[in-house]
């Protein structure tokens, strides 16, 4: 094995431990036709019990980051599951969506439509109260991932639009 | 009936009430702020929901996310722990506008005590003693001789729009009272421009005791001993026993009554502290805490009485398990606050646990809610575990403190584990002889 | 006076030991194999001595090495904890003759409790109940008959040549007995070459109940209430608990009285346990325990009485620290034994303890010597940890239990964790309903 | 296996060693088709006393193994700290060593003696008999690691000869 594949591995074991910890990463494994490298950090809980409104993120993060693509994604998009999660709305509260103004309406909007800013896309039931949820600037709605009456956390992610 | 209970804080507290609820077959929500997501009680709870960013203003602090959580999570009552919310009558009246139960005092109780004047007044109307002094400010040389007659010497003369230390002077007998009311005076004047001053008792080597309680909406009223917490760095304890070193039986036994009457007489409801201010076996009340303190373990060591456990009995309207004589007094237990700080410059360190590991054995309880690989995050404060230990006599259970604090491993973070170590050795704790100031002596002189 | 104690084990129970000399001020020097440089033991004691490769026969059953270990130490006593040495008289006789001091009996006592028939023999004689039946061989239908109506029915006949089970037939009543008689004698005869048969009492769904006791050189015995062992597998104890869910208040005096008495006319010294069967109130003796056993935190939970801490009192010539009227049973404690071996194969599972994590909180004590990071030797038994669970009421020890479960990890290696998670679950253990026989018919029938 | 391999790949665990503690890691794997290397921390407890008669090996073992190159260094000789352990006669058993029959005799052997097989290097005294530890063959006194009077456990490096 020539020693400049070698510097080329530990060069990239270095740049996998900087993304490891830049994400806040539990395990890395990389694998090509050359080579496998899995390079990992110490070791979390296993919980007990799943919670059951949302699903916290895994307790050992065994996310496979490809070196070239550092993702950004955040533990609550991580635990949506969501490839689109990434830019998604999310949600400023805790409570209650609901995708129509009342029982049986048809809702805010629904995907493809264009919205301009500020056109509500849903409302955040809190305390009796209703909190729209507007579009922070025009697009499309390319996608909505909450559905009507589902109890969201703060942060979780609601509808995507491009 | 209490079915699901939402835990309105994070770290130990939040594990701890996790734990009583478990034990009632109780179901659990653990709310968390994004900082908290891989917390131990979020990890164990039944149900979580993210309430917030980091920031406790966004999020602990948030009463309107935490109802929403116990509305979206079905949870019928919320248990406030100590700090954040717990204190806060406008949450407590929430809670319950809202139809869920608050596990904790009235609104009304809480409002009361959290107003220093108004505490006071309710303690004397209920025969608490207070620390003794003029009334109002000082008219006359005359006057203020024949009230530090009564008080007895010596006394302090206090700025009445005072703080910080300044116009304050201490008159150890009847000749040097008329100088340091002048003195006083003329300094008050100094510096706030007002020349009023009042007198107090001086108390010059207090240690802090405090009665814990517990009542019923039945009328039942229990104290559970006392908890000497006077080794305190900056207002902070940082080592709590139980029994207090410095009390005989009677004494004990004489505030005990006195405080639970007191309560019994206010018609308080749930778990309670009335802190004393002690010196020559006499009790000068300074605030009653209307929830669970931190330091409640020690209680619990020697009577083997689950406080929390308690709380949600009485708030769910049953009656104390116990009675006053059912509370027993076995033993001695030490609480030892182990900080994520550098255990000589009190530093925070927040970080990653890289190793944890609980010390066991006999007698031996562990309150964290920190584990291998835990990252503490720098948002809030630094307790990360309350080392619990209980013996047959003092000295049994400082014998076993030092050998359990010697087992405990946390690395990746400074502690505050060595400045324990050190003081279960220092002569004067293993004495049980130190006052409220001592600590802080010993940590300047060290 | 004792003042270095030698710990002649390993595991948890050497961590056990060396806490009790910590907490009593005693030095502590921990032996080991070279399999076991990186015990807890090891690492805490004071000092320690590697005395051999990994096998037990050439380190922690060499009687020689141990004794040259503590003679270049200057350790005084030795402490064999359970297992290994622990019942050998040879051994305690060795550890006398070289002028140090044995804690546990006399090398006599050792002796005769180690040979059943001699044990019985002294039980009978001091008054302890023992399992009745035909003193020597059945000679005629008519004598055996005369027995089994002095004894009652059902009767067990046992080859007297016998073992694992052939050669022994039930009878139910009287009708049954001569046919019963007739097979065991050809069944045995078949077996054996020898149709000699003896006539014992039969008990069909026996507990587990053994008496904890204490004794001092001062003639000081004092019992601490009874344990009950009952779920077991392959004669191994699973979990335990005291008091024993199936004895009244009264036949627990009784048969703590009877024991106690014996062990002072025995003139017996250190702790030891005395084992029976018991079905319908009534105690049959099995064998006499010359040791500390496994299960022991569960009676230091209900009574807060440090076994360790006595024996080594009493090793030293002082007294019992209590009397028996001072042997408190407060509420009820539960241990389970957690093994490295899978909860439904019971396969042996050595190697990496990659997580671990304690349970925490109100009276939980977790009895271990691993830690996180810590390699399981293949050489010795698969006990890790012990859990102890104290509540006031069996119902809250039950459920206590239950959130401990929840919340311990061992993470890279199998356990009985899970085992034991179902078995807190399952309606006879939570109803305390169960004999010798329950958990192998569960863990058949599963 | 050529030794420049050796070396390569010896480089490249030391390579991946720094990385790991430089990034804080638990462990590193790297695989390509000539080699597969793995090296992990295992996380140890931090003894809270150190032991008297013979120091325990350092809590955290971060030793680097290749997998093409397992060492056979015992504990007990890492504990001795000493290069020449690994070919030292061992301790049979614990005890107090003596180097010379009676107190103020000439010692049985000196470094750079000449020994045959069996010829008595050094005496251990346990439970109040003498063991004598002989030469497995002939050779030289090269290091005498024990000193007379000197307590040791089982496994202890006595003396080297070669």
């Amino acid at each position: 094995m020539p020693a400049s594949k070698k510097e080329t591995e530990a060069e990239l074991v270095r740049a996998l431990a900087t993304i490891m910890n830049d994400a806040d990463l539990g395990e890395i494994e990389v694998e090509n036709s050359d080579v496998r490298i899995r390079i990992n950090k110490t070791f979390s809980l296993q919980p007990q019990a799943m919670p059951v409104v949302a699903p916290t993120p895994a307790p050992i993060a065994a996310v496979a980051a490809p070196a070239s693509e550092p993702t950004s994604a955040s533990p609550a998009e991580a635990a949506a599951g969501n490839a689109a999660a990434a830019n998604a709305i999310k949600s400023p509260m805790v409570g209650t969506v609901y995708l129509a103004s009342e029982p049986g309406a048809k809702p805010f909007v629904q995907v493809g439509d264009k919205v301009n800013a500020g056109d509500t896309l849903l409302l955040i039931e809190a305390m009796k109260t209703f909190n729209p949820v507007s579009a922070p600037s025009a697009g499309t709605v390319k996608q909505i991932l909450a559905s009507d009456g589902q109890p969201v956390e703060f942060g979780e992610p609601l509808i995507v639009v491009e | 009936m209490i079915k699901k209970v939402l835990i309105a804080n994070r770290g130990e507290i939040a594990l701890r009430v996790h734990r009583a609820c478990k034990e009632m077959g109780i179901a659990t929500v653990a709310i968390h702020s994004e900082a908290d997501r891989d917390a131990m009680a979020v990890r164990l709870a039944d149900e979580s929901v993210c309430i917030g960013p980091a920031p406790s203003a966004q999020s602990y602090l948030k009463k309107s996310q935490i109802i929403a959580a116990a509305e979206i999570t079905g949870a019928d009552a919320i248990h406030p722990g100590y700090g954040f919310l717990s204190e806060n009558a406008k949450f407590a009246e929430m809670v319950e506008a809202h139809g869920l139960i608050f596990i904790g005092p009235t609104a009304e109780h809480i409002r009361t005590m959290g107003d220093k004047i108004a505490a006071k007044q309710a303690m004397i109307a209920n025969g608490v003693p207070v620390v003794p002094g003029s009334d109002g400010g000082i008219t006359s040389i005359d006057q203020a001789k024949k009230v530090a007659r009564d008080i007895g010497y010596p006394v302090l003369i206090k700025a009445a729009a005072g703080g910080g230390g300044r116009g304050m002077k201490v008159a150890e007998d009847e000749d040097a009272l008329e100088t340091a009311i002048k003195t006083a005076k003329t300094e008050s004047k100094a510096a706030f421009g007002d020349d009023a001053v009042y007198l107090e008792k001086y108390l010059g080597k207090p240690r802090h005791i405090e009665v814990q309680i517990i009542a019923d909406t039945h009328g039942n009223v229990c104290h559970l001993w006392e908890r000497d917490c006077s080794l305190q760095r900056r207002h902070q304890k940082v080592l709590e026993e139980a029994p207090s070193p410095a009390l005989t039986d009677e004494q004990r036994n004489e505030i005990g009554d006195i405080v639970a009457k007191a309560v019994q007489k206010m018609g308080y409801r749930g778990a309670g502290t009335m802190e004393f201010l002690c010196e020559n076996g006499q009790f000068y009340f300074i605030e009653m805490n209307t929830r669970l303190q931190v330091e409640h373990p020690v209680t619990e060591m020697i009577t083997g009485i689950d406080l929390v456990r308690e709380q949600i009995r009485v708030a769910d309207g049953k009656k104390l398990s116990f009675s006053q004589d059912e509370v027993l007094l076995v033993g001695h237990a030490i609480e030892c606050r182990i900080n994520a700080e550098h255990a000589e410059t009190f530093v925070p360190s927040p970080g990653t646990i890289t190793d944890f590991h609980a010390p066991g054995g006999p007698d031996v309880r562990l309150d964290s809610a920190v584990y291998s690989g835990y990252r503490i995050p720098p948002h809030y404060d630094s307790l990360i575990a309350k080392l619990i230990v209980h013996g047959r006599s003092r000295k049994e259970c400082v014998m076993r403190l030092r050998r359990a604090l010697d087992e405990m491993v946390v690395g990746g973070v400074d502690t505050t584990l060595d400045l324990h170590r050190k003081l279960v050795e220092a002569e004067d704790v293993v004495d049980g002889n130190y006052d409220i100031h001592w600590l802080e002596r010993y940590l300047g002189l060290k």
